[in-house]
């Protein structure tokens, strides 16, 4: 199979009430990708976007980008959901044969909108949505679970929050950067039970393009150094209804990343992979998340955490960049992190860069409750 | 930043969407909003199949995707899978104010657990496990909010 | 290179302006119900899932998560694109690049819409930039009726070639089971119809259709497994290149000009009137059957009313449009372009039952949508 | 084909069950969009001015009206502003009858109203706006045209009222 490479990366600040529209954000982050490759607009030959009618208020909110993602006169689509599965739909696009270079751009204003409402409207308007119910509340709802399943403790939850938070003081791009301890974590503001306002991440503004290219244009058009290679992908859904789930289980993920696994050749992840970004919207998420990508068995992240083997100088680095706890611009949160990655395997992560990292790991979700799931798998 | 932005105070339009909807039942739904509003009973239907039983009940299986014809009335009854208390208030969301309790109970003669309100107890004596039974609105509309809530079986 | 790519099975709900006995999850799991009968499959060949519609016409987020039980998605990989109007469409090249990336073998894309849960117009007006459009948006029609307007000031097309089209493309959906609206129409009834926005008048005009669509796109090796005779895909362009509603050039059609020119270019075809043997087009009024037929390289700019006054286009003329009647006789808007692509393929596959035409080879297919964007597909009987 | 059943007017289920549908009632999402530079400074200036700004490809010259930050055909920023208008001509138009849901605040549209696109002098894109003309009888494509202001002015596109035609 042909290979396709990341070479190029553009991403805002992550800020509150951000000033730019939609399209100032996405020119932000597509020139600085184009920068960052080296490339001119002439060598991308297709867009795809990445962006949700819901959370921009405009039905096709691709259509306010369009220029801005250096799409004229080019093909372009849109993929609604997580950056992650924008990606995917890049990578498929040039594995077709059909395109040598793809600019995946995602923006997303969280705090134009009210999150409440619009994820309100994930659910099922005959049935779950009159009670009200939202990604907040339904998250606890699993948190709940995921803890009475597995005798997962609060404390466990909020060292994920310290953790995370601490890494985002060393990420000039984060939004909450804070040096606070499990005190803190279980002394805030109870939001839905167990989740405390620390266990949550904030509503986030950014945008961020990567330019991805097969392995021809990317070894023709920039140096070694730039390129980051795909070696894996796989993504999975669960059932809709929270009701159909055992919430506590993690079977799409753990399809998924099979998939991933088994395209890049990777037998031990907790071997093989050297960091891992990972979907933290809440804090006990990044422990189930890292259960069902098989880094450690299930109900034991909790324990693992405590001994430090996901800290910034751990075993296995997971959410160096400060992760979603500390900006999660939903829609791109999954470029994001592949960005992040992108820059600790290139060796140009600044104050956080990890100790040469060979393989690193993105996941991202979509849907409530992580109904569906996408994991990459990136090397140098 | 080129000069002339920086002279510009960046405005906000604090804008809407506001459309109405009507939502078809459907023939699956239909039929459960039915027995609910007119009968008082929550009915629940299972696949021909892998024998996995549906409430609410469901247009194909969600392992075999089967039709799903066999319908069976449950009791009503459930044990509290999942809970949790919410502390916000969101009255344009919210059917009651804050704080209440959303519980995932299994329901007896299923094999799916429905998303509901646990009611008739202090938020904080919620256990896992518990179990709950179902409590019917008197005037009903063919809706989920029929059910008024759980409460705990005495 | 990646693979090629056969279309293997379609299905479609039957389409009406409101189907109460059927909620959005089941018109989806009507559709795809159709298209596993006619691919003769079951769920479980199926490795992939794409599906797309207009959020806000129903008022559901996420609506890749919400469908997978008419999907029957659950424990599947399932993904989702919507691009307004032309979601039909980006949902099907999305099932075709699943496919051709080697990624997926057998792949099934769905489009949906229950355009009777809202006011149709009110969610179109969502789509232009709430500050500065939505106000004075006056939907669809404005634009086709002022292109219209020019082109007949511009090369003395009337309100009569569009009639003609109106009414061929509502005679043929006689011959469709699944059409919305089935009616026998005269070129005097078009004329007749009360005036909407001149010169478009009601009978030009499409209606607004609860529905749902679903294509089956198979590798090359899958497809020749498991279908007797494949629609292969030969190409697929999308041109989205306007960002408000003002940056239109109105004399032209320029995306599907643009979109047309690249697509034959990679195709190999340099006479498309004479190389296709039947399209499908995504003419959201009549007006536009009339107008775009320039757009598509058929004649010079201002050729088309002579070569609809000749009958080119009818069931029995040189290449026949929208033997399913079109989007003026069925819109389910999310699925509406999807359709083009499922009823040319029935066309290669010789199953297209009271609307076929004898011994297609090829097919065009298009979708339109957003400020004038558009969307292509060119579907074979032979490998590309 | 065709074999399948058609339950398109069916209003019971097989077994004798009504139909339901489930209506929303007034339902409204809150936004607080961002103007970004461009329009902040394009709705600023008709407040404070009575002018309309367009923006300026500093490589292919083609100046828009909305103006923007990139010009999409040389993907390059645009800082250059230029006044244009406030006179133009008119390039299309609807006038709309039938009333439908305004997404603004859920009630419906006041019609009639008249959409134009309008080609204001110096301008090579098209602003759309209102027109104080509500008869076909009375508007033609290429008929010049004027803006008329709004005595309040916020910062809106409707510190222009509409456009009337020059006679």
């Amino acid at each position: 199979m042909e290979k396709v490479a990341i070479i190029g990366v553009g991403q805002t600040k992550y800020e509150r009430n951000k000033p730019e529209t939609f399209a100032e954000l996405v020119f932000e982050a597509t020139s600085k990708a184009l920068e960052d490759a080296g490339i001119s607009k002439d060598d991308v030959d297709n867009v795809v976007s990445v962006s949700s009618d819901f959370w921009d208020g405009r039905t096709i909110s691709s259509m306010a980008i369009s220029d801005a993602s250096n799409a004229y006169g080019k093909d372009i689509t849109t993929v609604e959901g997580d950056g992650t599965f924008g990606a995917l739909y890049g990578m498929m696009r040039i594995l077709s044969g059909s395109f040598g270079v793809t600019l995946v751009c995602a923006h997303h204003k969280g705090t134009e909108s009210n999150i409440k409402g619009i994820t309100n409207c994930a659910f099922d308007p005959l049935v779950e949505r009159k009670l009200g119910i939202d990604a907040i509340s339904s998250a606890a709802l699993q948190a709940r679970r995921y803890m009475n399943r597995y005798g997962v403790s609060e404390e466990q939850l909020a060292l994920v929050s310290v953790k995370n938070h601490g890494n985002a003081m060393r990420n000039p791009l984060a939004l909450l950067p804070m040096d606070i301890t499990v005190a803190d974590v279980m002394g805030s503001r109870k939001v839905a039970d167990p989740l405390k306002l620390l266990d949550c991440s904030p509503v986030t503004d950014g945008a961020c393009t990567l330019v991805l290219a097969a392995e021809r244009p990317a070894k023709k058009l920039c140096t070694n150094k730039k390129r980051v290679w795909l070696r894996g992908v796989g993504h999975c859904s669960d059932a809709y209804r929270l009701g159909d789930r055992d919430l506590s289980d993690t079977r799409a993920l753990k399809d998924a990343a099979r998939r991933a696994y088994a395209m890049a050749g990777i037998n031990d992840p907790r071997a093989d992979v050297d960091l891992a970004e990972v979907y933290d919207a809440f804090s006990y998420m990044e422990l189930m998340w890292l259960e069902g990508l098989g880094f450690c068995g299930d109900g034991e992240a909790g324990e693992q955490m405590e001994r430090g083997i996901f800290n910034f100088d751990g075993e296995l680095p997971v959410n160096p960049s400060g992760g979603r706890l500390s900006a999660h611009p939903v829609q791109v949160a999954g470029l994001q992190a592949m960005a992040e990655c992108v820059l600790q395997l290139r060796g140009e992560a600044g104050d956080r860069q990890l100790n040469t990292p060979e393989t690193a790991l993105v996941h991202g979700i979509n849907g409530m409750c992580g109904q569906s799931h996408c994991v990459w798998i990136l090397g140098k | 930043m080129p000069d002339w932005k920086q002279e510009v105070d960046v405005m906000i339009d604090a804008g809407k969407i506001s459309v109405p909807y009507s939502w078809t039942v459907g023939t699956t739904l239909s039929r459960f909003y039915c027995e609910l509003r007119d009968n008082g009973k929550i009915w629940a239907n299972r696949c021909p199949e892998c024998g996995n039983v549906f409430v609410p009940p469901k247009v194909k299986c969600i392992n075999c995707y089967q039709d799903l014809n066999d319908w069976l009335e449950l009791p009503g009854t459930g044990t509290v899978e999942t809970f949790t208390v919410v502390r916000y208030q969101e009255p344009t969301l919210h059917p009651r104010p804050a704080p209440f309790v959303y519980g995932i109970i299994k329901m007896d003669g299923a094999d799916t657990g429905l998303l509901h309100f646990i009611d008739e107890i202090e938020p904080e004596k919620v256990k896992v496990g518990m179990r709950v039974e179902a409590v019917l609105e008197d005037e009903r509309d063919g809706n989920i909010l029929d059910i008024k809530y759980f409460r705990p079986v005495k | 290179m990646g693979n090629r790519v056969g279309i293997i099975g379609v299905g479609q709900t039957h389409h009406a302006a409101k189907r109460l006995d059927a909620s959005g999850v089941e018109l989806i799991s009507e559709a795809v119900t159709r298209a596993l009968d006619d691919a003769q499959l079951t769920i479980s060949d199926i490795d992939a899932i794409v599906i797309g519609n207009m959020d806000h016409f129903e008022n559901i987020n996420y609506v890749d998560m919400w469908a997978i039980d008419g999907l029957g998605a659950c424990m599947k990989p399932v993904f989702k694109v919507t691009t307004g109007g032309t979601t039909g469409s980006t949902v099907g090249a999305c099932g075709y690049y699943h496919a051709a990336s080697g990624l997926f073998d057998v792949v099934l894309a769905v489009g949906w819409e229950k355009n009777s849960e809202s006011d149709t117009q009110a969610a179109i007006a969502t789509c232009a930039n709430p500050t500065l459009e939505r106000d004075p948006f006056a939907g669809a029609i404005g634009p086709l009726a002022t292109e219209y307007s020019m082109y007949m000031k511009a090369f003395g097309a009337t309100e009569e070639d569009s009639a003609i089209v109106a009414a061929r493309d509502r005679n043929n959906a006689l011959n469709n089971p699944y059409a919305h609206s089935r009616q026998a129409v005269t070129v005097e009834d078009v004329l007749n119809s009360p005036m909407l926005s001149y010169p478009i008048k009601f009978l030009d005009m499409c209606p607004r259709s609860d529905g749902s669509c679903a294509v089956i796109f198979a590798s090359e090796e899958k497809a020749k497994k498991l279908c007797p005779k494949p629609a292969w895909v030969h190409t697929s362009v999308v041109r989205h290149d306007y960002t408000h509603f003002g940056d239109l050039e109105w004399k032209f059609m320029p995306t599907l000009e643009r979109a047309s020119a690249a697509a034959y270019k990679l195709a190999g075809i340099s006479d498309p009137l004479n190389e296709f043997d039947v399209a499908e087009l995504y003419l959201p009024c009549s007006t536009c059957g009339v107008k775009w037929m320039d757009s598509l390289w058929f004649c010079e700019h201002g050729g088309a009313p002579g070569l609809i006054r000749k009958g080119t286009f009818n069931m029995d003329g040189q290449l026949p449009i929208n033997p399913s009647g079109g989007v003026i006789s069925t819109n389910p808007i999310g699925a509406t372009a999807l359709i083009r692509i499922g009823e040319a393929a029935w066309q290669i596959m010789g199953k297209a039952g009271g609307r076929q035409i004898e011994g297609v080879k090829k097919a065009l297919c298009t979708g339109f949508g957003g400020c004038s964007w558009t969307d292509l597909m060119i579907l074979g009987a032979d490998l590309p | 084909m065709g074999l399948y059943e058609d339950k398109r007017k069916r209003t019971h289920t097989p077994e004798g069950y009504e139909l339901l549908a489930h209506e929303s009632g007034h339902l409204e999402y809150d936004f607080n969009w961002h103007l970004g530079y461009y329009w902040s400074r394009f709705l600023a200036e008709l407040r404070d001015n009575k002018r309309f700004m367009a923006t300026k490809c500093p490589q292919c010259g083609t100046v828009y009206m909305l103006p923007r930050q990139v010009c999409g055909k040389c993907y390059v920023e645009m800082n250059d502003w230029v006044e244009v208008g406030p006179e133009g001509e008119l390039e299309g138009f609807t006038i709309v009858r039938f009333p439908y849901v305004d997404p603004n605040n859920g009630g419906m549209k006041e019609v009639p109203f008249t959409s134009i696109w309008i080609a204001l002098d110096g301008a090579d894109t098209r602003l759309m706006h209102y027109c104080n003309e509500h008869d076909e009888k009375d508007l033609d494509v290429g008929m010049r045209m004027r803006a008329v202001w709004s005595e309040e002015r916020t910062g809106s596109i409707h510190d222009v009222q509409y456009f009337e035609v020059i006679k």
